[in-house]
Order: structure tokens, then C-alpha cells, then sequence
């Protein structure tokens, strides 16, 4: 718990993913905006320092895995890879071009980082599911995250999966499903209502937290309740809006669009005040923290003989201040 | 009786508008027919008709193996379904029930697979299917179509909803270069001689129809004299026209939108070693898996071109039988 | 429901099915016994009167449609339409006989009777939902049913339907899962553990009963329940065992059996006893409804004038005794 | 190395207790075995292997789709999994994700699919795939097998279990006409020719492998000399042979328990048309749905027996050309 970053510093990382993405199709013109603005928070909760990777060696055996079963969010997550030191930001002008290394649906042999090939629906969640298995057959600590999406919860793949998971109560998988109530020709209630999706992960026997999907504080929480959860898979169901921090928020037609360069360089604007405002506030934070760290710190030494312990308690705000930094200063690098 | 435009200038609708029309002319005539989609009308243009027979327009959501199955059900009462989704969806998502509820049980189900092959571009390799038709092909009794232009959709697609039985159509979705004259007609299961000539038969089929015709022309300069054949009907092939140009031109080159192993090539592979058989060289998609790119770029990179069809004549001539041909 | 047969009627015409359709398994020396004989009542109540139909028209536009969706359970249904007429029961001895009219699994095209081709697990939902589509756009008012099993429920294609024809408010589909608890490779808890399906279909959407999948009574009122019920699908989980009144009954390895001559003599003998004992059961229960029947008439004949509907009204009662004998007749025919 | 049997006998063991023995034998060596089925655990033969690595044996249920997607999961960390269905389900219903999750996504899925064609006898129409092969053979890179006997099913398991990438496994479940002797051992992607001879070629796969046996001895009675090959790798087909086989007997036969229809003689026709166009006859179903029967029963029904593979031949002989040959 210690090592999780507040809810403001991830709000700044949040940020950072919505602004490199925007910019990322910005520069291709057109792109599945709605379904990637919608996981954004998401993905800054995990590539902040839920998910366990090392950008370094993205094939480190070790690692947590995402399996990004939309794929055509594949821009979210490319953007968040990047800035979290995977490939060099450069490589996000590749985004759909011929021979390039971003595809417009994730592909685990094309972009360091990815960790599974997805771009048919339903697919995923099988995928993940032999990962967490095989994970365990390892006697790995790893997790397997997932992200589907709620129009392809119509996919009786993601069913299947449903049941298997929690009849091998599969507890290393903690999946999302990005509840934005929109698929591709509309809202998931007039093309297939969906009804309520966390009713019917909890009757496939999962463990299901139902949480505000642009609430980073929301989203970390029930991760961290997830990790704590035995014997069920989890699925966290993220109330989101589809394209939200954009002009493409909840609008019809918004799964994947076109859009003008004044609707973009809007969107961007606004994207890059918000960051600013974010890291104010997670720099407020800090500086609050670190005085009363500093505080505490002053009346300890004056109140307690040395013991054995502290040294090592001490390593660990100095680390974390580390990890504090480097996604901020990528921030930076990108704005 | 079909015309062929001398232009190679794209249609002035898109593919996928004139599939719509179609549909919705004949729902006008017809209650029985029944439109389905799986989250994909956007794509498909059938806009226009879900709005105009709500009541006969299903989206069924992403759930291409429900539709088809649905399609079924309905057709056992009297229904006419078309049912689309991306080729790639169509095809692999639903083989087992376009196999048993449709093509087994006897039933009448109609299938429009779209953005076949290369046309799939920045959707990439997930969705861009070099392997449809191949799935397909071994469905006893379907009868698969590569729709042309809009002009063969238009007649195409009025035909199949005639005609009993699973028919799976394959069809880009955009703008198609115009190969036929308004008003042309079509017969299923026989291929279409739009140029004729002596020395090699280019059977082609899609998007490599008028690359063909590019070929050809550009091949009377080096005074090689090519037949051009739309092959749109890929199963059942059209047995005796494959025969005539064997046996006329004594080779014969394939061009496809499609992977060679278990395509186009294939098909006429098949028709060729029967009574008739003469060397064919296959131009399309060698076992290659797709990837995003524009159409253009894709075309260049999976050798979908007028110029691979030269090469391809040029590779095929010199294995001509010269002696005594017994067939 | 006054044309509705008694329970004891029902009852009769169950133990005549589980007597054919063992007679006919006897004539080929194995097959799907498990499946077949844990559906006998619910055939008994639909074909016994819940299921509009014409054996001598068995295309009647005009009938209820039944969807067998695990189509290995063809047997039972064959065994159903021979003794409700739609063929001779000598057709019997075609089942899986090269050229023959009683494939393993049901066929739509080989079978009078039969309304759809099933076999591959998991289509039938999908097909039923189709044919209740359709008749709901031709402004019909028959009624599709159909039978799923419990290790089917494992195909994603059983929810992609079950969340379609909720959303479609199917009304006129009453569905039924065969809740037999074993599947192919053994029990479901072991194999794949469905949990709850009654839940599962709730949070579907649907409108669900629970009964006891052998009580004839019981599975004849959720039928009457279902097709008074509006808005939404029905499903109807059948407590069952598998292999039901013999040998098979929820032992191993019952799915597919071979059976020596002795077990399935047994079998036979002990329905053979079990359909005398429904019968003598139904032939008191219909001696006292007359008796009551008569004492009423002439209480009423003495205490009231003549009216212009009684005319009517006692054709019913005609018609239905008419009906009530017919199977009974059949059912002699086939013992 | 192989050594075909003069025999034609029933092997004593059956070919799925090889299959579980062969898979047993590699778990113990190599903890990354897995197996996956899709409840026909009694079916595969596999129970032995299942009790003895519980751990390692996963059924998932009637969820074939699934099935292979977990396989694909789990070869993402490095396990070896081999996931079973019946061949019709095992193609038919996980089309889409052998194709993405596993081939497209370079990962490595085995995948066996039990009772082919005509051996699926009383589970009929169904149950009875004659397009596994076709449903498959478009998909780009994967390797596509039919096994003839249990001394083959030994020896492959284990090859393949050793070459990364997706293979689908074509095999009956029951007993099968022993072709090879013990301890024979086969290259993958090269046929086997099991009988030398120069009038014709007879290419078989699986059940037809002995029937084309018994047709060279009856064809001998008319001084007709047949070659026979075993062509057990349908993808990639043995490109080498079939020409070399076209060159040196100029008339080839194929014979599949198969649609004809993009199966075996689909395969060698593609490679025959390349450069040595000979005549080709195809013994094999001729696009026509299952049903329920004896093995012999249905054998005879579709003509997949020895004496029609006589009949082809004798067909296709008067068709090889006399005359000049130039390739
Ligand atoms: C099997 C399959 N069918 C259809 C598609 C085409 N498609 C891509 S995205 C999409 C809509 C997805 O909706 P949802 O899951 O709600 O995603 P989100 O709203 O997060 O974008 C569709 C139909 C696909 N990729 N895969
Ligand atoms: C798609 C598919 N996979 C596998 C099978 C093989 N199979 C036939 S019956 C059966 C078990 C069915 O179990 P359940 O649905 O519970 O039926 P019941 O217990 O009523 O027999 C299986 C796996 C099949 N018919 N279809
Ligand atoms: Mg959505
Ligand atoms: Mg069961």
C-alpha cells in the first residue's frame, strides 16, 4: 500500500496519457478516440505502479501482463508504453502506418510492451485466462490484468471465459470492463442492452466492484481490493464515458472518428490545462507530505533510541519518490 | 448480359450504398426480407434500410455466431435474411453455424462478408481477410461470390434473395473501380469473358478484376494477347469455362484478394487438373497474414497488382506445352 | 387451462415415452441414455398438449416450433413423435441406421416432426430465437420452445442468445435447461461448474422457474406461468437427474452407454410397471372427475334454466376427453 | 526412417491411447505439457493422462472457442498445450481464434481433431468433418497433419511438441489399419512414398492410406504399376514430391476422407499446376454433408474405397498426355 502513488500523482498521469494520445491521432488524422479516452485512467492506475513491469525488458518473465482485449484502444495504450519508457516517443507517429510498429489493434510481435495480440472481440479474456492458468501452473506471483469492452460483452467468448475463470478461481486475473455504454453503431442499450453487467459477472460467480472509471483514487482502490480478494477472478466494472475529456464524450458516432484540427487542438488545450492543474495539486500534495514526513521524522529521532528496522523503512519513501518522479518528468518529455 | 466499361475510373457510388439500395427495393417488394448486422451498420452503409424497416432490421450486437444462427431460425419461417459483418467476422466467428443451422439444415441464409483482403487497410491483420473464402469453400452446397462493382451488386444481389440456399457474398465495402455498364446482368456460377485472347487467360476475381484488365492492356505491347475472365462466382466454379481457357489458351494465371492456398488459385486448380491441365501461376496473398496500411500500400506489398499479373504471364508463357496436347 | 391435461394424465404419457424410447435404444444396443431420459417429462407436457401441433401436418404453418438444441437427446423426441403420430413407430428401428430416418442427433430435413437441425451444442438458442423472431414479425402467435442442456451452457452461443432475446423482450420463447448435472465427461461441478443457472438466466434478463424436472404437474404450471408471462423470455431450469428411471440414473459414464440385456430388460419391465401404475392412477383420477362431473350436471340441470352458451360449453369438455384418450391409445399401441 | 507393413491388419492399440501414451511420456520429461480438452475427455483416450498430471490437464468444458484461446494464454508463458475436439469443432467453431490468438499471434497451440470424416460414423452429420482441413488450410503458417496409424501418431506427437508454432492434428480415434512398422519415423512436410511405380501416382492421407495400398496390388492384376504416397502433411504440402511424382508418372489420383473440395486433392492440385500439370482425379467426398453410419457403411456411401481408387485410376490414364512433355 505503502508504494502506491496518491491519487493525485496519478491524476497527473492520467492527464499525461489523455494529452500524448490526443496528440498521437492527432498526427494520423482519424481514430478509435472513444474507446481510448475511456481506459485512460485505467492505464495510468496500472502503468503507474500497479501493473509490475520493467519498461527496460518488456519480456521480463516476471512481469504482470495486460491484456488489452479491446484492441482498437491500442492508442491508449501506446501513448501510456511510451511514456512509461518502452519505446521512445518518436515511434507514436507509426501509429497505423504501413510496415510501423502501432498497428490500429494491439499486437504483442509489433510493439515492445504489448503483451497479447487482440482485435477480435471476445478474444481476449481467453487469452488472459491461459496466462493467469499457466502463471499458476508456474508458481508465478504474476497478475493478469484485462480490459474488455461493454459492447463486446455481447461476445459469448467473454461468457465462456466467464465461467471458466471463476470455476478455477482464477484470483491472479483481475479484469475490467470499460462501461461506457456505447458500442460501435451506438449505445450498447439500443443496439444489445447490456443491462447490468456487474449483476451478471457476480452470477458467473466474480468478484465484482462497480467504480467511477475517471476517479484514478476509485480505481486504485479497487484494484488494490482485488489483489486482496482469494478464490474469484475479479471484475471491476468501470462507469465511464466514452470518449470522455473530449468533444468526443458521450456523443453518438464516437467509436472511431475523424475530427477537425479546431476540435483537436481544443481538446488538446484543454487536456494540457488539466495536467497542469493536476501536477499543481500532486506538487501541493507532495510538499504537504514531505513536511509532515519531515515533522514526524523530527519527533521520532528526538523520542526513540535506534533500532534495527528503520534504515530499511527509510529506503522506501526515498524509492518511491524515485518512481514519483520519472513518470512526471516523461510528462514532461511529451507535453 | 453484361458490358464492360473501357475506363478504369472508380464508381461514382460506393460499394456498399448500392448494396443497400438493393436491399431495400426489394424489402419494398418482399416482407419476408429481413436485414442483420453484428455492430457494424456504420460500416456497412445499411444505415437507410434499419431506419426505414425497423421492424425487419436486427443488430444483433458483436455477435456474429448468434446472427447467423438467428438467420437460420428465421428463414425456417419464411424469412430471407442478409446478414453482414466484416469478412473476417463472417466467416471465422460463424463457420460452425453457417455450417450446421444454415448450410446442413437446408435453410435460406445470406451472408455479405465486406472489406475483403487488402480492402480491410488500417483495420489491420485482425480484420483483413485473405482467408474467407477459403473457410468457406469446403461447405458443401454454399455458393460463394465476389461482388465486382456496384453495377454486379445491384443484380447480385437481387438474384441471391431469389435463389434458396446459403450464399456467402465478399465484398468491399468503399468505392470499387467500375468494371461493368449500368444495367448489366450476371449469371451465378458462370465466369465473365470481358476481354478476349489467345496466348493466356487471366482469371481474376474482386479488387484484381481491373488490375487484370490493366494487365492485359499493357501486355499487347509485348504483343501477348491475354483473355480476361471475372470469375466472381468462386464455388461452384464455373467448370467448363476454366476447360475452354485451358484448353484455348493453355495457361492460365489467377489473381486474388486472397491467400493462394485455398483461394481463387486453388479453385480454378482444381477445375484445371480434371480434364484440362495447363500450367497456372497465382497472383494474391502467398500464406501471408495481413497488416494496416492503405490499400495502395498493401497492394504493393502482397504483389496485388497489374504488373505481379504481367510478371506472373510472363512466368506462365514459357511452360507452355508446345507438342501434341491430348485433352 | 381447462383443455390443459391432468398431472396423472401426464404422467401416463411420460412413462410411455421413457418405455419407447428405451425400446428403441434396446433395438440399436447403445446410445444417449442419460440426456434422453432426463427430458421424457418435459416432452410429455409439451407434446402431451402445451405444443401446438398436427402429426398429420407436421409443416402446419400454424404450429409451436420445438428447438432441441442438445440434439443428441433425439432419441426421447423420436420415441415423443412416434407415439403423438408423426410416424410409425416401426421407424423406430431406423435410429442411426445408415440411410435412415432417425440420425443420432435431430434433423430437421430427415425426421417428421422435427423442427430443426441440432447436434452442435450450444446453436439451438440462437435458431429458436430466430423462428420466435420471425413469427413475432409475421404477427403469429406460436410459440417456439426449446431445450438446452446443462453442460451446453458452457457455449457462449447459449448467452450471446440469452442476452439477445432479453433485450428483444422475447416472450414467445419458453426455453427450458435441462439441470441434469452431468455433461459429457462427468458431473458439471467437476468438469465445468456452472454454478446457479437459474441466477445466471435472472441476471440475463430472463423470467426464471425452477421446478422438478420429473414432476409432470409442476413443469406443466411453469409452462403455463411462462406463456402468461410478459416482457421477457422464459426459462425453465429442470431439476433432473440423468438417466432418469433406470439403470443410467445419475451414475457415470451415462451420457453414451452401451447396456447389456438384462439391464435394459429391467429397465423396460419397471416402466412397463410404472406406466400401469400412471394408468390405473389416471383412469381413477378421470372415474371420479365424471362421477363428479355428472353430479354436478345434474345439480345444475335441476336448479337452473336453459341458457344459450351451456351448448357450447359442454363441447369442451367432449373435445378434451377425446384428447385425453388419444395418447392413452398410443401409448397401448407402444407397450 | 520408415517401414511400411505388408499387412493389412488393424493395429492392436488404438490410436488415441498412442496419442495419451505419446503425451504422457513428453509431460514426463517436460513440465511444460499441457493438456486441454473440451468435455470429451472419454472420447480422446486422454483419461490416463488427466489423472496422472491433474495439474497439467485442464477440461474446460463445451467451450472449444475457449479452448483455444486459453491454449493460446497459456503458450504465452511458455507451456506446450495441446487442446482436443472433435475435428468438426475443433476447426469449425475456433476458426477465429486459431486464426488471431494463436497462428496470427505467433504462439505455439497444438490442436488435435479427433474422428475425420467418415470415422465419425454414428455420431453423423454433425459430428462428421469433411472440411477441417479446408477451414484451416487458408490460415497462413500453420501446419496441417492427418495421421495414418498409431506407429506415426507416436512419432509426430512428439515432433511437434517440439517445433514451435500452431499445428492442427487430423486423426481417427479408434483402431486403424496398420501402414508402418515400429519404431518408423517421418519428416514433417514430406510425403512418404510408400510403393514405388510409374504408370500413376496415388496420393493419400489418413483412412485412404490403405485403400490406396489395396488399390496398387489390385491395379497390379492389370499391369498397371501405381506409386503410392503417403501425403500425411497436407500444409505445407510436399511441393517437391508432387512434382517429381507428376514428372515421373504423369497422372496423379488423390484420396482424402475429405471434401474434394478444398482438401487434399485441392492441395496437390495448387502444387501440380505450378510446374508439371498432369492429369488429376480425386477420390474423396464430393461436396456433401455427413450422416449416420457404419465406417463401411458410409465408406461406401461417399467412395472412399480402394476399388473406386481403381476406377480413378483408370480414368485418369487414358488423359496423360503422350505426346512432347517440356517441363
Ligand atoms: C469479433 C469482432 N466483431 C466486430 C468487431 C468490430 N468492432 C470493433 S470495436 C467494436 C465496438 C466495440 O464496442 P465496445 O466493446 O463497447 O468498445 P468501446 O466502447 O470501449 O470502444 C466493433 C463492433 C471486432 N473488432 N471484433
Ligand atoms: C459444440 C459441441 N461440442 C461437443 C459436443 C459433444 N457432446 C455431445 S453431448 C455432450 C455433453 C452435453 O452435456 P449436456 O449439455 O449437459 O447434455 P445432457 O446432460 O443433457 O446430455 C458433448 C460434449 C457437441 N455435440 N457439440
Ligand atoms: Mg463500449
Ligand atoms: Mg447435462
Amino acid at each position: 500500500m505503502e508504494n502506491r502513488k496518491s491519487a493525485k500523482e496519478l491524476r497527473v498521469i492520467a492527464e499525461g496519457i489523455r494529452l500524448v494520445t490526443l496528440q498521437e491521432l492527432e498526427g494520423f488524422g482519424s481514430g478509435h478516440i472513444g474507446g481510448s479516452m475511456s481506459i485512460v485512467e485505467t492505464l495510468a492506475v496500472l502503468y503507474g505502479g500497479e501493473l509490475r513491469c520493467d519498461p527496460g525488458n518488456p519480456k521480463w518473465e516476471e512481469r504482470d501482463r495486460l491484456v488489452l482485449s479491446k484492441g482498437h484502444a491500442g492508442p491508449a495504450l501506446y501513448a501510456t508504453l511510451s511514456l512509461r519508457g518502452f519505446f521512445p516517443k518518436e515511434m507514436l507517429s507509426e501509429l497505423n502506418q504501413g510496415g510501423g510498429h502501432l498497428p490500429s489493434h494491439c499486437d504483442r510481435n509489433k510493439t515492445p510492451g504489448v503483451d497479447m495480440t487482440t482485435g477480435s472481440l471476445g478474444q481476449g479474456i481467453s487469452a488472459a485466462i491461459g496466462i493467469a492458468l499457466g502463471n499458476r501452473m508456474n508458481k508465478s506471483d504474476s497478475i493478469t490484468y484485462l480490459i474488455i469492452g461493454d459492447g463486446e460483452c455481447n461476445e459469448g467468448q467473454v461468457w465462456e471465459g466467464a465461467m471458466f475463470a471463476a470455476a478455477h478461481k482464477l484470483s491472479n486475473l483481475i479484469a475490467f470492463v470499460d462501461w461506457n455504454k456505447q458500442q460501435l453503431d451506438g449505445f450498447t442499450k439500443d443496439i444489445l442492452d447490456v443491462g447490468d453487467l456487474a449483476d451478471k459477472f457476480r452470477a458467473f460467480g466474480w468478484f465484482v466492484q462497480k467504480v467511477d472509471g475517471h476517479d484514478v483514487g476509485a480505481i486504485l482502490d479497487a484494484v488494490a481490493a482485488a489483489k486482496e480478494h482469494e478464490g474469484a477472478p475479479s471484475m471491476i466494472v468501470l462507469d465511464t464515458i466514452k470518449g470522455y475529456g473530449t468533444f468526443a464524450a458521450g456523443v453518438e458516432g464516437n467509436h472511431h472518428m475523424s475530427f477537425t484540427k479546431d476540435q483537436m487542438d481544443e481538446a488538446v488545450k484543454k487536456t494540457a490545462e488539466k495536467l497542469e492543474e493536476a501536477r499543481a495539486a500532486a506538487a501541493a500534495e507532495e510538499a504537504a507530505r514531505r513536511a509532515a514526513a519531515a515533522a514526524e521524522e523530527a519527533v521520532k529521532k528526538a523520542a526513540e533510541p535506534p533500532e534495527e528496522q528503520p534504515p530499511e523503512k527509510q529506503e522506501e519513501p526515498a524509492e518511491k519518490a524515485e518512481e514519483d518522479e520519472a513518470p512526471a518528468e516523461e510528462g514532461e518529455d511529451n507535453v | 448480359m453484361f458490358k464492360v466499361c473501357d475506363t478504369f475510373v472508380k464508381s461514382p457510388t460506393l460499394m456498399r450504398d448500392t448494396y443497400c439500395k438493393a436491399l431495400m427495393d426489394l424489402a419494398a417488394e418482399n416482407d419476408d426480407i429481413v436485414a442483420l448486422d453484428a455492430d457494424l451498420v456504420s460500416s456497412s452503409g445499411m444505415k437507410p434500410f434499419f431506419s426505414a424497416y425497423p421492424d425487419r432490421a436486427i443488430n444483433v450486437g458483436i455477435a456474429e455466431a448468434n446472427m447467423i444462427g438467428i438467420a437460420a431460425g428465421l428463414s425456417v419461417v419464411g424469412k430471407i435474411p442478409f446478414a453482414h459483418s466484416f469478412g473476417c467476422f463472417a466467416t471465422r466467428k460463424t463457420c460452425d453455424q453457417v455450417m450446421i443451422s444454415a448450410a446442413y439444415a437446408k435453410l435460406n441464409v445470406k451472408i455479405l462478408g465486406s472489406d475483403p483482403g487488402v480492402t480491410a487497410a488500417y483495420n489491420g491483420g485482425t480484420h483483413m481477410p485473405f482467408e474467407d473464402m477459403g473457410v468457406m469453400r469446403s461447405i458443401p452446397e454454399i455458393t460463394l461470390i465476389e461482388l465486382t462493382d456496384p453495377v454486379m451488386v445491384q443484380d447480385i444481389v437481387r438474384q441471391v434473395a431469389d435463389i434458396y440456399g446459403v450464399h456467402y457474398l465478399r465484398m468491399a465495402r468503399k468505392n470499387a473501380t467500375a468494371v461493368y455498364e449500368a444495367g448489366s446482368s450476371f449469371e451465378i456460377g458462370k465466369g465473365n469473358v470481358l476481354l478476349e485472347g489467345k496466348d493466356v487467360t487471366i482469371i481474376a476475381s474482386g479488387i484484381m478484376v481491373s488490375e487484370a484488365l490493366k494487365a492485359a492492356q499493357s501486355l499487347k505491347n509485348d504483343r501477348i494477347s491475354a483473355r480476361v475472365v471475372d470469375m466472381f462466382t468462386w464455388k461452384p466454379i464455373d467448370q467448363e469455362l476454366v476447360e475452354k481457357c485451358a484448353r484455348e489458351t493453355r495457361a492460365i494465371v489467377t489473381a486474388e484478394n486472397h491467400n493462394v492456398v485455398g483461394g481463387l488459385g486453388s479453385a480454378v486448380s482444381e477445375a484445371v487438373v480434371r480434364t484440362s491441365p495447363v500450367p497456372v501461376e497465382m497472383v494474391g496473398v502467398k500464406d501471408r497474414f495481413g497488416q494496416v496500411g492503405t490499400e495502395e500500400y498493401l497492394k504493393n506489398e502482397y504483389g496485388l497488382t497489374a504488373a505481379e499479373i504481367v510478371d506472373a504471364v510472363k512466368r506462365v508463357l514459357p511452360r507452355k506445352k508446345r507438342g501434341l496436347f491430348s485433352f
